[in-house]
């Protein structure tokens, strides 16, 4: 089991849904959601947030600087 | 023949008359809003076809030399841009109308002053017939205001350039660069042979040969009588422009008490203008001086002498009402009317200037 | 006859497209057209208007302020070119992701939902033909024959395939459109 | 645990550094600038050197970083932010400088400033974004252009016969004297993103220690103009730029 | 405190000038025939003294954005070019105009178009006053007519720029830039510190501090009516130069009936030519503008009142005497005469076509 | 044996090429362009080529080479020889072209058009005449100017932590793929007269064979410019110039 | 007093300095002077001149056409500037190399033999002193002592050496003149 | 003795007294004249002409091209 746990916070309107978080997650946390903010993007949020370590991956790649990252050692 | 019917942008309407009059060369850099005209030619790759080079420079600078290179060859070349990258092309061009080269470069105007903005403007009418570059020179200004003229105007500019050895300018602007319209392209014309230009243009760098005197492209002089000399050659060539390629359009002018003077987009706005004051009962015509250079001066004294006032309508500050001045010289009021930055008049707009400034 | 329009929406909702269609149509109707598109920095997204005008004389002026239709395919757009109608004109609007209705009681309002239907019938790539064939339900200066005429010549022979899909959208968004 | 204890201001290990603005950035989803961007003000805010910095954007996509990382900025004609940058550092020696230049900028119509500004070895940081396109007005061929790569100025693929070969500059200016540090970087993962961020840093520090020239070439996507979405232009750039861009060091003294 | 004369060429007068009044850099690119102003720099070394910085730039183009980029800073910055050379800053100096900042270009003009001649020359009066860059702005355009006055119009031409954030020219020409006089030169004036900068100039880019918002130097405005709003002020701008800051100078013009106008080093041969007429006899004048924009216009007008006739003399092909003209307005007969391609006048050819041209 | 006798038509072994005309060069007594003009014509005649032959001078000292050999001429602006001679090779393949460039113009003001020129593998000639200093406005300092060497913008000596360091451009370019044939020579003796006027012949010859790009620096004096006796400046070139410039092909394939 | 002067000769022979040092001179005696050189590219060789005015006046134009005295160093600039002696003005050669002397009957010639004797005597480098003391021994606007004050104001201590033999250059020159 | 004999011709009036074609002469046969030319240079001349090996170095350097080389072989 992990010895940290993480979860991140998406500034959905800021988020223009281009889907590099949900690639660069390794514990596939992220996934586009099916509605969309105000510009029509589908935002990104945490679909399996339980699996979030907190590693920042999301957060390093996102171009908007969307994801806020928070990490808590067990 | 069938006409060759398009619908067509501005942009795109220059590249495919470039092709089709016979044109040699492109030297150009992207730049909106006329990116279309390198763009279309490099689609539609004429150098498969018509043998015409078109080239990606790597900028304006360069471009404008090349056509240099080109058009001292006795080639159909030209180039394009839109303002920043003009300015960057103005040594060039004084080096061009100083070599007595003919070419043709396209000034597709966006708003300035610096980046300015993107969107349509004429603000670069001052350097277009004042000379932007340095020295005493006059380029021939032609100003289209439809996409048929982008494609006619494109082998008028050759015509002229060969007749007078003189660069062409065709100023446009965003609007009919970007705007769509119904387009008769020209049918394709050949481009010429070595052997043709060997005879057409004695002045040309094709190898000197069958014992002629060598061909230098230059407009170095240091002797100043005859770099006088040169210069008032000059001069005369820019007269005999003025006496015999004046182009310009009427409309609603005989009966007019009232004048608008306008080129490019802002005539078709000013066209509609006039359709809306007539409605209102005001007595008002168009004149559109299609070549800006030479400027249809002597034209407009002769309105000066009948009619009551003149409203210039330009999107810019102010540039060609002096000329507009100058031809009317004091006789009777001349107004301005413009918009600036990027924004374009609307007819509405001009109805009321004209009523505010002019109508007594 | 003059019809002036302006389509405005998202930069990829084929605004400028639809119009090029409707210009190219009427073109080869022996109409004299002017197309005209609001340009930006090149990027995705962002909103895209085009001003057509379509007419029996010759066009003066291509840029206006007032349009005998405005077809408009968001929010932003709504609220921007509502005012712009002539009084007793058309306003035609896609009803998706609207919260501020128009207003104006001096014209005819109508509403499509193209784009939802377009996006569960997978046929998002055709929704702009569907809000064309609402307008011309609406100001039927062309057929829609006409319009598949001209996608035909204007289309490359290896795109004819698509043809009966555009077809289709056509008759849908004819028969979508609803007067408020 | 539950998510919301995580989620406390005394866990929080990333968020947007405070150098950058609310302004929503214009860039295509999944653009590289934003990226890079993002890295730069965290550079500047870790150094503390928010107060020292001005910076020179040319135009290209990029035109209007100013609006969204809160420093001083000049916003520079195309191609001539290193002369502008030379105007700044040489006038303000103790200020951080840096360029921010995309492909088109930096390796055509600027290539003699780039050249000279490295010759020069002018203490500052150039910062370029090789997308491999000009990306702002729509995707016309820059000189990093690969060999066969579709834009709209060469819709066939670039035929290096006519237009010329990719133009590795980075590779020109690492052997000048006046140059002290020439990196090739990306941001396409989470560890290159890292990696550029300490090479932008390492930039930032040889100003301080008035080093001489540095420049980090950041092999960049620009999904629009590729036409591909952002995660495929990310593949598309491992398997196609970095052949030609390779990462890593070039110069380093 | 004693005056500082000297014997210098007019070239080396505005590099001591530079120094003295505090110039805090110099950018520029070797061009006859103004060389000597980097030249002076160079030797002088003012970098070991007050700190000003002095940089050979890898061309004109370079130079001009060097400058932009000092300019921004808040520092009194410069460059220096002859015609060819000006004509590849015009992008620079429209983004200067458009970013509002203030700036030093000293053009000493030679003959063209293109490569041309060394010789002296008026002809890039069209692109200085009337824009040979891109945009709606305007350039406060300074003629000196002397060495002193190149040394003096330094000073003046930093004082104007920073007080309109416009950049200002000094149109000079081969003769002024290479001839020697007596100048006074100005006592050395202090640099301004950074702080006094941030206190001053509240747009310079020092860095963002002390919790002031981030200063941006920027041209663009995508926004079409920000985009005019920033046109307009200019030109209100313009406007108010216009209204305050024309300087210009009259000689004998009291009991005048015909008036000479000529500018620079074609004014000191017009004065001469008027001693000339007036032992012979004809009353005339001389008007020689300073401030080329903004032009006398209201001054030239009141003369156009009781005056019988104009000659407007240049050393080109006739640019000014289309602002005469404009100022004029038809009242007077208003004529031109120029010599080309580097020759200079002299006064007896002046005073020949004054007789021929002007007097009846 | 008697001097009239030797002197007959059918021993000379050297005389003034035929495609030098008779106006007396314009050049400092000892300049290197003489030189290299003489090696021009003769290469041009000996390959039979005056009448397929445009070339490009640039603003320089060498601006007036239009009066001296006597083929078709373009004078070009300062610095754009490379894009004038692509304008006229591109619409005239089948020509000999050929620029001839200073220093201060193919490396300051000119370094995007050699760069790019040389990057597209244009199909011509380039001649560079390296002499260290601006000739033609006076003994300014070039790029190529040496570390410590006294111009009139450098009187106190190049200072390269102002004014940057001698910039190599051959070797910048000679790495680019366009280019097939970057050498430097010299013409300060009469062995390094023959082989300058080989490279010459060679530059012209891949252009018959369509190959690419070549480049001849011809590393020169200057002696006006440097105050010295044209032999003074010849040794001076050996000591000075060579080692920061050193003799041979940097590239021939 | 109005003094319009030029002096010509090749680009070597010191022409520019020499007009430099009367302006110099004439200035320090509150004169007012300008003096404005014909300029080329510059390169070794090739012909040069300069036009020094000396006045109690300001000076208007620096540019003339006819000159109170012409100072002529070689053949060319002999025949062009001949007739740009003012009727009654006059005319300063130096005989060295002169094929066609002057022929104007309405000016005063005067003639010296400076390069020779310069050459002869390993003076070259002040050969226009010479020149110069020639001319002030015609028009003494300026005295031997102000020319001599004058170059030790502007020379460079260290140069002040050569002081001596330019007060002897500027005397032989005086006794060398010979009125045609 | 030298198998071959060469003779040079100056072209007196385009020489220019460079003394280029001197320097560069390995048997000393030319010098520069007293006298001068209509340009006032010292123009090149063969002092010694018989130790002339007509090797051409003197016409390869010279910058303006003013000398013509001939040669026997003896
Ligand atoms: C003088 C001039 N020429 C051309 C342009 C048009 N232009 C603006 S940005 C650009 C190129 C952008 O490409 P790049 O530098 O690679 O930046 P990117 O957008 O790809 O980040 C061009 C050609 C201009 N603004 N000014
Ligand atoms: C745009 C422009 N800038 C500057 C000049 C002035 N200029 C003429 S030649 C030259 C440099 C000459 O040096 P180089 O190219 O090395 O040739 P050289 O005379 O040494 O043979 C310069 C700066 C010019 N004519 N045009
Ligand atoms: S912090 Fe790491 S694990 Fe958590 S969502 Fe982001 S990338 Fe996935
Ligand atoms: S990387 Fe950023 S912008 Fe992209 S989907 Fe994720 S949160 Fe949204
Ligand atoms: S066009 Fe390309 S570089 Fe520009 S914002 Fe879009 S993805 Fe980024
Ligand atoms: S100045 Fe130098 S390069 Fe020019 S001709 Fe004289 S020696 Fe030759
Ligand atoms: S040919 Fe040879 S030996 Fe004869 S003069 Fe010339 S260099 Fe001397
Ligand atoms: S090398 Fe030529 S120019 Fe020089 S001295 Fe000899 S012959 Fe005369
Ligand atoms: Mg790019
Ligand atoms: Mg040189």
């Amino acid at each position: 089991m992990a010895k940290v746990k993480g979860a991140v916070e998406v500034n959905t309107e800021m988020c223009k849904g281009c889907n590099l978080c949900v690639v660069a997650c390794p514990t596939g946390v992220l996934s586009l959601n099916k509605n969309v903010n105000v510009k029509g993007y589908n935002f990104s949020y945490m679909e399996n947030p339980e699996a979030c370590i907190g590693c920042s991956s999301c957060a390093d790649v996102c171009p908007d600087a969307c994801i806020t990252v928070y990490r808590v050692k067990l | 023949m069938k006409e060759d019917i398009r619908l067509l942008k501005g942009n795109e309407a220059i590249a495919m008359a470039a092709i089709r009059c016979g044109c040699d060369g492109y030297f150009g850099y992207p730049i909106t809003p006329q990116s279309e005209i390198m763009e279309t030619l490099m689609a539609e790759q004429p150098w498969e076809d018509t043998g015409m080079v078109v080239l990606q420079a790597e900028s304006e600078v360069a471009a404008i030399n090349m056509v240099y290179g080109g058009a001292g060859c006795g080639k159909k070349v030209m180039t394009s841009s839109s303002s920043p990258g003009i300015s960057l092309k103005q040594e060039g061009i004084s080096y061009i109308a100083g070599a007595e080269l003919p070419c043709l470069i396209v000034n597709v105007v966006r708003g300035g002053p610096g980046l300015g903005t993107i969107q349509p403007s004429q603000a670069d009418y001052f350097q277009a017939v004042k000379g932007g570059g340095h020295g005493d020179y006059k380029l021939i200004v032609l100003a289209p205001n439809s996409v048929q003229e982008m494609a006619d105007f494109v082998d008028l500019g050759f015509e002229l350039g060969f007749k007078y050895r003189n660069p062409v300018m065709i100023l446009s602007d965003g609007i009919i660069g970007q705007m769509m319209e119904r387009v008769v392209l020209p049918p394709q014309k050949k481009r010429l042979t070595e052997a043709e230009i060997e005879e057409k243009y004695l002045w040309a760098t094709t190898g000197k040969k069958n014992n002629r005197k060598q061909n230098v492209i230059t407009s170095l002089e240091l002797d100043s009588e005859s770099m006088e000399a040169n210069n008032l050659r000059f001069q005369e060539k820019y007269q005999v422009m003025q006496e015999e390629e004046v182009r310009y359009e009427e409309y609603m002018s005989d009966d007019a008490d009232y004048m608008l003077v306008a080129f490019g987009s802002c005539a078709r706005i000013c066209h509609k203008a006039v359709e809306l004051a007539r409605e209102q009962g005001i007595k008002v015509g168009l004149l559109r001086p299609i070549t800006l250079f030479p400027f249809p001066k002597k034209q407009i004294a002769e309105l000066a002498e009948n009619k009551k006032g003149f409203l210039t309508v330009e999107m810019n500050a102010g540039q060609m009402v002096e000329d507009v001045r100058l031809a009317v010289c004091g006789k009777k009021p001349v107004e301005f009317f413009g918009r600036l930055g990027g924004i374009v008049p609307t007819p509405d707009e001009v109805l009321e200037a004209l009523k505010t400034k002019v109508v007594q | 006859m003059t019809e002036e329009l302006i389509i405005a929406g998202f930069g990829g909702q084929g605004v400028l497209s639809m119009g090029k269609i409707l210009a190219y149509t009427a073109l080869m109707n022996e109409k004299h057209v002017s197309w005209l598109p609001s340009y930006g920095p090149e990027m995705r997204g962002g909103t895209a208007n085009v001003t057509v005008i379509l007419s029996d004389e010759e066009v003066s002026s291509p840029v206006l302020k007032r349009f005998d239709t405005v077809i408009a395919l968001n929010q932003p757009s709504l609220t921007k070119f509502e005012e712009e109608v002539k009084p007793g004109g058309v306003l035609i609007y896609d009803t998706n992701g609207i919260k501020n209705p128009p207003s104006r009681t001096d014209i005819e309002i109508y509403t499509i939902d193209a784009a939802q239907k377009a996006s569960e019938m997978g046929m998002l790539k055709v929704f702009n033909m569907m809000v064309l064939g609402a307008y011309l339900e609406v100001k039927p200066i062309l057929t829609l024959e006409d319009v598949l005429a001209g996608l035909k010549k204007s289309l490359p022979e290896r795109h004819h395939k698509l043809l009966p899909v555009n077809e289709k959208a056509l008759q849908m968004g004819g028969d979508m459109i609803t007067k408020l | 645990m539950d998510i919301k204890e995580i989620m406390k201001p005394e866990n929080q290990v990333k968020a947007k550094s405070k150098l950058l603005t609310d302004v929503p950035m214009h860039y295509c989803p999944g653009c590289s600038h934003g990226v890079v961007h993002k890295l730069i003000a965290e550079v500047i805010e870790e150094m503390g050197i928010q107060e020292n910095t001005v910076a020179v954007s040319p135009v290209g996509c990029a035109v209007f970083a100013y609006n969204y990382i809160d420093i001083d900025w000049h916003e520079a004609a195309h191609g001539r932010a290193p002369a502008v940058a030379t105007g700044i550092k040489r006038l303000q020696p103790d200020k951080f400088v840096f360029t921010y230049q995309g492909d088109g900028d930096l390796a055509a119509i600027g290539t003699a400033e780039t050249i000279h500004a490295c010759n020069r070895g002018e203490n500052f940081t150039i910062i370029f974004i090789n997308n491999g396109i000009y990306g702002m007005t729509g995707g016309q061929m820059a000189p990093t252009t690969l060999e066969g790569m579709k834009t709209s100025t060469s819709p066939q693929g670039r035929d290096v016969s006519m237009a010329g070969f990719p133009l590795k500059i980075a590779d020109m200016v690492a052997p000048l004297d006046g140059m002290r540090y020439v990196t090739r970087q990306s941001v396409h993962t989470p560890t290159a993103v890292r990696k550029a961020k300490k090479a932008i840093r390492k930039a930032f520090e040889n100003q301080k220690d008035n080093k001489g020239g540095s420049l980090v070439e950041i092999v960049s996507t620009c999904n629009a103009g590729w036409k591909m979405t952002p995660a495929k232009a990310n593949e598309w750039l491992v398997d196609n730029m970095f052949p030609a861009y390779p990462i890593g060091d070039l110069k380093n003294v």
